[in-house]
């Protein structure tokens, strides 16, 4: 059977992505930062997973205002890095788990949500720096990944409450997988930053502590959060952080916290990384 | 107050709403053609032809054609999008948010590191916090 | 206020949008049919709706395998017929009604129903052949029209339970838009087919007859027949009943039956069109 | 009997699910192809250079060449792609389901006519009825 076994948050700022690709690591802009991130290498590396489901949003990059899907689970062999405009990040290609991927797929449909099942599908900063974050820079992503990709650029992206209760079907979905596959869950994006208009780089330290204590004890406190705090409160691109419930609602409603890290900034952004494991694991 | 002015309350925020997003729709798609590197060359050899190609308004395509970074996301254009733009023309999205912001590009670097622009006083146009 | 005041199912073969473009709707083999649909076009010029939500599924067309969303809304202003293999049928373009499909969009996301949002759609026999069966050939269609494009070629469909819901959300949605339209609502598909495999052909005028029935009167009844009766007994391709679902969901519990044809063959299909109208209107 | 089984257990019928979608992906997509006039020509013109172009396997490309309706759907095509090639062959969808159904085009014809294939002994292979 396949497990669920933990999940991580993570911001997937591009510019992370940029100090990884242009070897900038170790200045002293970025070295706070990935100091900060080792433990998590170090933790995912022991958990070794066979499979990551990683929640992200596109930014316009495999979807346009063409077609805007609210949640789209790629069920391809491979996704190509995107070129967003400066070329495809020098990272490899990400394997997926087309199985699993189907199944996940099937099971959701059944269970009333309408998701959107696609084949071919590049995946940008959002789906590639969460993985420069937590594996380096090695030949081979280390693991399949299943991309589930969420709108939050057009308004309404999904509110948090459906975005938990996604997470409640994947777990179940991930229970009744009968290959032994071992599975984390990966919620991206955030945490409080604007990138547009006059209000850009707004950041809330406070909003965001909160935020992080809420998603170890108190998540169905987090599915209460109407979009107008998230916009408020943690910047308009803030809203990324309803992602990072459906890693919460995937989990067990009692979870140990094994790591968190918090930096300001990343280019505009308050970054922030948490690791959650499923107390049975 | 009602939802939409409820946004509209909060400053220099560009809700990108169903209004933005068909405002906005031909400006954004012009700049999601610039993840093709044979289109950025096109645009950058000669800006008003490739930009003749998208019917967005004139007003639009002068904030194109002025590095009007604020005036596209004012015209409905979204970050994500007018991003590709930027990357284009070799901006990082660090530069355009000093831009739109009304800073030089160090200033807003230094607030930045400080720890960001502060939430206190930039919550609400009409409550003041 | 917008108000729904009727549906309207009926099926959408190509074959029958074949017959009306090539000028065959009076020979032996298609009068029958579309003599049955003379009331069904006399009762809507009367009823004269400002915008029909015409529910239908997109036959790999506009999406294909590349992106299959489960519930797809066209928000466009305009929306072409395609081409399926033999041109463009030559019918108007199609005129959408981009403000309210936009307000169903939004309302319905809020309402955690995981619409996908389109904004370029050429469509297909799916939507246009309901458009000619009921309109005959204007030069323009007489109302506009939201194109909701419902999975129902890969499996799983969604279920016609979630179809039901979605009509209920659509009906409340409809309720809490400001400006004053007579709006109309479609479910497109069916009856009993099956277009593929040694089984093509089959019908079923009992179980079709069922349907109709329990349409007007048991709607509730018909939400929990399982995917795989569809297929046993009304066909693998008569699960585009379905789509009959969000329609009735969005009408009252109780309905007059205005309407009710039905004839085979059409092609290789069952061919039914039944219209409901609220009590109230 | 487990839900796929239940499937399997109608006759005559492919249930296009997620493994017949992975199988017929290449199959279904050269057929996707031909919706743009352009290509129907191409492929009309040379068939066998046309459908190197899609990475499906030799049996599938054999299916098409020979105009095996049947076989194509066991090997993962759906009705709404392959018809596509149908359409660009002239053939309508009742000609290709009397072809599916090892029918000539008139006996089929006649059939449906006389109110399509029955129900009864069609439901079931194991039931029988
Ligand atoms: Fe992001
Ligand atoms: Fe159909």
């Amino acid at each position: 059977m396949a497990r669920l076994i933990a999940g991580l948050a993570t911001s997937h700022v591009p510019a992370i992505g940029a100090a990884v690709d242009l070897g900038k690591t170790q200045n002293d802009y970025w070295k706070p930062l990935f100091d900060g991130y080792e433990p998590a290498r170090k933790w995912l590396s022991e958990v070794n997973p066979d499979v990551v489901i990683l929640v992200y949003n596109d930014h316009a990059s495999a979807f346009s205002l063409e077609i805007i899907p609210t949640f789209a689970i790629g069920v391809a062999d491979e996704f190509p890095p995107a070129d967003e405009g400066w070329g495809p990040r020098p990272v490899p290609v990400v394997k997926g788990h087309a199985e699993l991927a189907w199944h996940l797929s099937e099971s959701l449909i059944l269970d009333e949500f309408d998701i959107t099942i696609v084949n071919e599908m590049p995946v940008d900063h959002g789906l590639t720096v969460p993985l420069s974050i937590t594996c380096g820079e090695p030949d081979e992503w280390p693991f399949q990944v299943i991309p589930l990709a969420v709108n939050v650029i057009q308004y309404p992206p999904p509110t948090g409450k459906r975005c938990f209760d996604l997470g409640r079907s994947i777990r179940e979905a991930i229970a009744t997988y009968e290959e032994d596959l071992k599975v984390v869950i990966f919620g991206t994006g955030g945490m409080s930053h604007q990138l547009h208009g006059e209000r850009a780089g707004v950041t809330n330290r406070e909003w965001d502590a909160k935020f992080l204590d809420g998603l170890t004890r108190d998540p169905m406190g987090l599915t209460k959060i109407p979009f107008l705090e998230y916009v408020r409160e943690a910047g308009a691109e803030g809203i990324e952080m309803v992602m990072w419930l459906i890693m919460r609602g995937a989990l067990d409603d009692q979870v140990n916290e094994i790591y968190r890290h918090y930096h300001v900034p990343a280019s505009n952004t308050s970054t922030g990384l948490i690791i959650l494991e499923n107390e049975g694991t | 107050m009602n939802e939409p002015n409820k946004f509209e309350d909060i400053p220099g925020t560009y809700l990108f709403d169903r209004k933005r997003s068909r405002e906005g729709y031909h400006l954004n798609m012009f700049c999601m053609s610039l993840m093709k590197p044979e289109n950025r060359e096109a645009f950058l050899a000669d800006e008003k032809v490739y930009l003749d190609k998208f019917p967005m308004t004139n007003e639009q395509r002068q904030t194109v054609l002025e590095r009007d970074w604020l005036g596209m996301i004012q015209m409905g254009g979204n970050i994500y999008y007018t991003s590709k733009l930027g990357a284009t023309l070799g901006h990082s999205f660090q530069y355009l948010a000093g831009s739109m912001s009304g800073m030089a590009q160090e200033d807003y670097a230094e607030m930045m590191k400080a720890g960001g622009r502060p939430i206190e006083g930039n919550r609400s146009k009409s409550g003041g916090k």
